[in-house]
C-alpha cells in the first residue's frame, strides 16, 4: 500500500482529482499547503519586500501497489503546466490503512 | 409636519434597519463556521418575510386603534396610511420605524436556536410570531393598549422587543432541543472580530433606536441619546473588571456582550433617566446577565448565543430599573422609585410579567402547532456536517481550490500528453 | 435654504458614500481569495480618481446649464460653486452627493471583469468613463437634458446609475474577455459573509441613495425611503421561494443578490411609486433577474459577478416599472400606466434604448482606444496566482507566519550553538 | 435650540462613536491572527474607560470655564449638564459629542504599542491619558483656553486629536519598547480586507467628525463636509500614484493609509478652507506621510501601525496648511498665508509644538509612573503565543473543532464497543 | 517507531484526543484537511452544483512501535460512528522522530 | 531520498527555511498546522475553559539521504529556543518525488 502525496497548483485540484476517479481512486485527503522551490514570489509591506509563498493544494491518496504507476501517469499528466510551480508528487511506503467506519485494514 | 424631525427619523430608521444585518454577524461571528451562514441568514430573512408581514398585516394589528388588547385591521395592507403627518412626520416613515423593530426582535430569537433548527420551520415561526405575538404586545406598550393606559414606561422596547424576544428564545430552544454535542464539546466562535463588528454596528443602530423613539430630533432625543452612550459604556467597564477579578483576562467576546447588554437594559429607560442614571443603570445591568451566563453555560439549556442573559435579564433589569431611576427633571413627566414615585416600579413590574406570560404561551403554542406540519429540527447528519451545506447548499469560506462543475464534461478526452514511461519505471 | 433640508442631505450624501467601501466587500466577498485586494481595491480607487475627476470635471459636464446632450464649461473647477443655495442647500453639498453617485456607478462596472483586468487599465477606464459617459447621461436625466425635457422618470439613477454601469459592464466583459479557467472550474465565493456585510451596508447606504434624491427632507425623502425599504424586502421573499422551490435550498449568496437587485429596481421608482407598488415592484423584479442569472452562467458571457443580471436587468424592470406603477396619489406629479397614463411607459422606454446605446458604444470606443496605449488584461501567470500579488503586492490574508524582510541579512552568522553530534549519529 | 442642528448633532455623535470600532477593524487587520483581538479590544475598551471618565471627569476639564490651561471641576459627575441649550442643542448632546472624540484619540495611540503591551497597563494608562493630556489640550483649543484666545485654528482635531495622539503614541512605542521579532521577520497584516473595511467606516464616521464640528446643519458644516470628502480623494490619488511610481504596484495598505492620512490632514482645516483648497491640501499631505511611513519601517522605532506617520505627520502638514490655504471667502473669518495673512501660520506652528511639547512630556511621565506599579510589557512567551490568548483567554478565529471542555468528565468510560481483534492483528 | 495519521471527522477530534492521552499519548499535531470518499456533498453556486468536500481533521502521533495496536483499536473505537464518512488510520513507519528543544531522538 | 517534516514554531519559520536554503535545499512546502505536547493552553469560553492548542508551522522538505545529518542538526539548530513547545523533527523514507514539470523522479 502506498501514500501517495501529490502538491499541486491550486487550480488543477479537480482535474487531477477527476483523473484520479476515473482509475477508481474516488478516496483522498486534501489540504492547503504553501511552497517554494525554483518560482518565488515577494510581496510588499511599507515598501519593503518579504518572501511569499505559492499557494498549493497537497492531495493524499491511499492506493494499492499496483496502482502506482497509473497514479503517477495521471497526474503528471493532469497537473502539468510545464511552467515552474507545478509541484511534486511523493511516494511513499504505508504498512496499512484503516477505513474508521468498517474497522477494516488495506484499501477500501 | 416638522422636516427636522422628518430628516432625524429618516436616518434614525434607516440605522435602526442595519441593525439586523448587525446582528447577524454579532451572532455569525459567534457559531461554528459550519453554520456561519445558516446563523446569518437567520437575521437576513427577517428583512423580507417581517418586513414584508409587518407593511401588510403586523402594523395595523400593532398601531391601529382596535381595542386595549390589539389594533384593528384599518390598517391592513397599508389602507389609510400615506404621507400624511403621523406627530409631526409622515406616516408612511413611522410605519417604517416600526417595521424596523418587528424586523431585528424576530431575528433576536434566532440565537436560542443557532446550529439546529430547520431554516424552513424558523421562517415560519418568525413570520407567524410577529403577528401572533410582537404585533399585539406593541399594542400594549405603544400603541394605546392596556399597558400603556396603565402608564408603564418602555421608552425604545425593553419589554415589547427584548424581554418578549428572550421569552420566545427560551421557549425555542427547550421546544428544538439542545445541538447534539452541547455540552460535549466546547463549541467556540468561529470569528471573534466578526462579532465585535456586529456589537459596534448594533450601538450605531441603538443610537437610532433609542433616541429616534423620540420621534423627533429634539431634548428628549438627545436625552435618549446620552444615555445610549453611557450607559453601554458602564456596562463595559464593569463586565471588563468581572472578568478580569474572576479569570484575569478581559474577553473579547465578553466585551462584545457587555456592550450589548447595557444597550438592551437602558433600552425602556433611555428618555426617562439622567445621564448619571443611565452610568448606575449601566453599570448594575452588567452584574446579573454576567451571572446569568455563566450559570446558563453550566445548565443544560441551549440558549446558545445566550439570548435570555443578554436580553432577558437585560432587559428585566432595565425595565425594572427605568421604574427606579425615572427622573421628571430630566424626563418632564415622571419619577420612579428613587425619586419618590414608588408605584411605577409596580407597573413596570405588571408590565414585564404580562409580556413574558403572553410571550412564553403563544411562542411554545405557536412551535407546537408549527412542528405538526414541519420538523423543527435539522437531521443528525445535517447538524453533524453543518447547516450551511444542508439548508444552504453553500459555503462560507472556501480558500485556493477552482473546483469542477458537476454539469460540465471531464475537459481533457482530447490528445493526451505524451508519458515518459522510462521516467516512472525508474522508481519501482 | 433649510436647515433640516441640510442635516439629510449631508448625512445622505455620507452614506451613499460608504456604498462604495460597501460594494467592495459585496464584490469582494464573491471572488477567490487570491483575488480579494484586487477586487476590492477596485470599488476604493474610484473613491480617489473617480472623486477628485467629478469635482474638476465631472459635475460641470453634468450639472451646468450647456445644452440638452451635455453640460458646458462653467462649473469647471468648481469654478461658481460655493456655499450659496442650489434648491434649498449649499451648492457644494449637492456637488458632493452627485459626486458619491458618480464614484459608486463606475465602481459598479469593475464586477463584470474582476479576476482578469490589468489594475492600470482599469483606473484610467473608470476615469474617462465617468467623464464620458456617465457626466453626460446624467445631464440628460437630471442636469435639464433632453430626457429630462421628454419627461422621463428616474427617481435615483435606474438609467444613469444601473442600466449605464451595467451595460458599460457587458461590453467590458466582452472586451477583456473571459477567465481563463471560466467554465473550467466552479469559480465560488472566497468569504460569503462579506458579501452579506456588503448587502446590508449597500442598503443602509441606498436609504440615502433613494432617500438624499429627495433633496429635501421631506414627504418625497419620506416616500422614496418607505419604498426603499419594501421593496427589496418583497425581492428578498420571493427570491428565497424561487431558490428553496427550485432547489430546496435558500442560498446566501441569493439573498444578498435579491436585496440587491431590489434596490436597483425601486431606484428609479423610489419617489414616484406608493408603498404597495413598491411591494409590487419588488417582488415582480426578482423573476427575471433570477432567471439572467441562472442562464447568464451557462453561458461562455463572463460577467463575474452578474453585473448585468442584478443591475441591468433590475434597471430596467424597475425603469419601466416606473412607468406603470407611478402613482400621483404619492408622488403629486405623475402616474403610469395601471393609473392611466400609458404614455409615460412609452418615455421610459426611450429612456432606457437611449442610455443602452450610448453606454454601450461609448464603453466599446473607449476600451478599444485605451487597449491602443495598454494592455486590458493581465498576463496568464499572473491571472494563476491571483491579482493581489500581481497588481498590489499584497496578499489579503496572512495566517501564522513571520517572514523574513529580504532586504535583511541573514540573522545567525554569530555564534552556533554547540551541535550534540552523538545524538544525532544515533539515528542513522 | 434649533432641531435641525440637533438632527445633525444626533447622527453626527453617532457617527464620530462608530469610529472607534472602525478604528478596531483599521489597525486589527494590519496586526498578526494571535493578536487580533487585543488590537481590537485595544479600541473597544475606550469605548467604556475613556467614555465614563469622559463624563465623569474629562468633560469639566476640557469645557468648564476654568483658566486658560484648564478647566475647573464646576461641571464634574455632569452637575450642571442637562438638556438645556448648549449653543442651539442641548448641552449633554454637546458632551456626548466631544466624548466620542476623547474615545477614538485615545484609541488611536494603541497603533504604537500592539503586539506587546500589556492590556491593564494600556486601560490605566489611556485612562488617565485622557484626564491628563487630552482634557487639558483640548481646553486649549476649544474650550475657551490659551490657543484659542490666541487664534489658532482647529477646525475638527489635527492638533488635539491627531498631533495628540501621534507624540503620545511615540513616547508610548519608545517607552514599551519593541516587539522581540520586529526587524528580524517581516510583520504583515493578518487580514488587509478589515483593514479596508476600517478604512471605510472611518471615512464615514468622519463626516461626523469634522462636519459635525460646525456644531450646526449650516454651511460650515457643508464645507467640511465637502472638503472631507475632497482631501483624502485627492491623497488616495497622489498615493496610488506614489505606490506606481515606486515598485509599480498600487498596494491596498497603502490605499486605506491614504485615505486616514488625507482624512487627517484636512480635520484641523476642514472648516476653513475651500473645495481647491481641499483638494491642493489633501493631494500635498500624501507626500510626506508616504516618506515618513517608508523611513520609519527602516529604523528601529517600531511605532507599529504608523500612527506618527499618519497621524502626527498627516496632522501636522494640516495644522500648518490650514495656516496657508484658510479662505476667508468660504470661511467668513480668517485667510491664510497665501490669502494674505502669514501670521496665521505662526499661530499654527506655536499650537502644534506646545500640543507636542505638553502630549511628549506629560506622556511620558505618565508611562513611567505607571510602569512603577505595572509591568507595561507582556512576557516573553505571551508575545510569542500572541497576546489573544494571553490577555484574553481567546483565539480570534478556531476553525473546525469541537473541543472538549476541561470541566467535563471524559466521555467513554461506558460501554466501550466491542474491538475487532482479528482485524487489528492482521497488519503487524 | 511509527507516524499514524488519523483522518476523522472534526467533532470527534476531542474524543480522540482524549483517548490518545489515556494511553500515554500526548503529544500530537493537528490539520484541517478537506475530503470525498464514499461519501461526497455538493454545493451551489449561481444555481449550479459543484462537489464540496467533507470537512475533516487530521491527527498526527508519533509513537514507539509496541503502542501502534493499541492506538489503532482506540481511534478505531472512538472515531467512529458508523456512518459513511468515519475517515481513515494511516500507518506510517518512520525513521526518526527528534525533539527540537532537548535535540534527542526517539519518542519523547 | 527522505522526506523530512519540521513541526516548528510559527515564528522560526523562515530563520529555519533560510538555514534550509543555505544547505541548497530550497524547495520546501509549509503549511499551518496546530499542536500539543509537553505544553498546553487553556482558552475561556463564557467563562469555562477549554484547551487550545498551539499554533505551530510544519516545513515539509524532500531531500536526498546524503543531507539528512545536516538538515537535521540545521533545524535542531535554528528552530530551538529551549523552552518548552519547540517542536519536533520526522524523518521518513520516501520512496521517489517526481518534480511534476519535469516529470522527472529524483530530488530536484
Ligand atoms: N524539496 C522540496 N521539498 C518539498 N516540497 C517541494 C520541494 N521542492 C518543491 N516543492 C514544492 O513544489 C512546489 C513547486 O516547486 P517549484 O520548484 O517552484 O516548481 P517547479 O518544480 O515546477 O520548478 C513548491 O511550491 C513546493 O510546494
Ligand atoms: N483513498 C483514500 N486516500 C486518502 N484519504 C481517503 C481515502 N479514502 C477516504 N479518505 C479520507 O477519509 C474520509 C472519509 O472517507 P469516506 O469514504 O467518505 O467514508 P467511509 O470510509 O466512512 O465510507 C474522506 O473524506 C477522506 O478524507
Ligand atoms: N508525539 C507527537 N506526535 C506528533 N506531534 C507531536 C508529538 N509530540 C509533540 N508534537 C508536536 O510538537 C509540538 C511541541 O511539543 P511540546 O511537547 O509542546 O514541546 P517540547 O517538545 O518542546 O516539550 C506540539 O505542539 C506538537 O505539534
Amino acid at each position: 500500500m502506498k501514500l501517495i502525496k501529490c502538491i499541486v497548483r491550486t487550480d488543477k485540484l479537480t482535474e487531477t482529482a477527476d483523473a484520479l476517479e476515473s482509475l477508481g481512486v474516488s478516496g483522498l485527503t486534501i489540504m492547503d499547503v504553501r511552497g517554494r522551490g525554483s518560482t518565488r514570489t515577494t510581496a510588499l509591506y511599507r515598501g519593503r519586500p518579504y518572501p511569499a509563498f505559492l499557494h498549493m493544494t497537497a492531495i493524499d491518496v491511499v492506493i494499492d501497489d499496483d496502482l502506482v504507476d497509473d497514479v503517477i501517469r495521471v497526474v503528471l499528466d493532469r497537473a502539468r503546466t510545464g511552467v515552474n510551480g507545478d509541484g511534486r508528487v511523493l511516494i511513499m511506503d504505508l504498512e496499512n490503512c484503516y477505513t474508521i467506519r468498517t474497522r477494516q485494514g488495506g484499501v477500501a | 409636519m416638522n422636516q427636522a424631525d422628518i430628516a432625524w427619523m429618516l436616518i434614525s430608521t434607516a440605522l435602526v434597519l442595519f441593525m439586523t444585518p448587525a446582528l447577524a454577524f454579532f451572532y455569525g461571528g459567534l457559531v461554528r463556521s459550519k453554520n456561519a451562514l445558516n446563523t446569518m441568514m437567520m437575521s437576513f430573512v427577517s428583512l423580507g418575510f417581517v418586513g414584508v408581514l409587518w407593511a401588510l398585516v403586523g402594523y395595523s394589528l400593532a398601531f391601529a386603534p382596535g381595542n386595549g388588547l390589539i389594533g384593528d385591521l384599518s390598517r391592513v395592507f397599508l389602507r389609510n396610511v400615506g404621507l400624511e403627518a403621523q406627530g409631526t412626520i409622515p406616516h408612511l416613515l413611522f410605519m417604517c420605524f416600526q417595521g424596523t423593530f418587528a424586523i431585528i426582535t424576530a431575528a433576536l430569537i434566532s440565537g436560542a436556536i443557532v446550529e439546529r433548527m430547520r431554516f424552513s420551520a424558523y421562517v415560519v415561526f418568525i413570520s407567524l410570531w410577529m403577528i401572533v405575538v410582537y404585533s399585539p404586545i406593541a399594542h400594549w406598550v405603544w400603541g394605546g393598549g392596556w399597558l400603556s393606559q396603565m402608564g408603564a414606561l418602555d421608552f425604545a422596547g425593553g419589554t415589547v422587543v427584548h424581554i418578549n424576544a428572550a421569552v420566545a428564545a427560551l421557549v425555542a430552544a427547550i421546544c428544538v432541543g439542545k445541538r447534539r454535542d452541547f455540552q460535549h464539546a466546547a463549541i467556540v466562535p468561529h470569528n471573534v472580530p466578526f462579532t465585535l463588528l456586529g456589537a459596534g454596528a448594533l450601538w450605531l443602530g441603538w443610537f437610532g433606536f433609542n433616541a429616534g423613539s423620540a420621534v423627533a430630533a429634539n431634548a428628549s432625543a438627545a436625552l435618549a441619546f446620552t444615555t445610549t452612550m453611557l450607559a453601554p459604556a458602564a456596562t463595559l467597564v464593569v463586565w471588563t473588571l468581572l472578568d478580569a477579578m474572576r479569570q484575569r483576562k478581559a474577553t473579547a467576546v465578553g466585551a462584545a456582550t457587555a456592550i450589548v447588554v447595557g444597550l438592551v437594559a437602558i433600552t425602556p429607560a433611555a428618555g426617562f433617566v439622567g445621564p448619571i442614571g443611565a452610568l448606575v443603570l449601566g453599570g448594575i445591568a452588567a452584574v446579573p446577565s454576567y451571572l446569568a451566563l455563566l450559570w446558563r453555560a453550566r445548565t443544560s439549556l441551549d440558549d446558545s448565543l445566550d439570548v435570555v442573559a443578554a436580553h432577558g435579564v437585560g432587559g428585566t433589569v432595565g425595565a425594572l430599573l427605568t421604574g427606579v431611576l425615572a427622573n421628571k427633571a430630566f424626563n418632564g413627566t415622571v419619577n420612579g422609585l428613587v425619586f419618590g414615585n414608588p408605584g411605577q416600579l409596580k407597573i413596570q413590574i405588571i408590565a414585564v410579567l404580562a409580556a413574558m406570560l403572553y410571550s412564553g404561551v403563544m411562542s411554545f403554542v405557536l412551535l407546537k402547532a408549527i412542528g405538526l406540519f414541519l420538523p423543527l429540527r435539522a437531521d443528525q447528519a445535517d447538524e453533524e456536517s453543518g447547516l450551511d451545506l444542508s439548508e444552504h447548499g453553500e459555503e462560507a469560506y472556501v480558500h485556493d481550490s477552482g473546483m469542477n462543475l458537476l454539469a460540465t464534461p471531464a475537459p481533457g478526452a482530447g490528445a493526451t500528453p505524451s508519458y515518459a514511461k522510462a521516467q516512472l519505471g525508474a522508481q519501482q
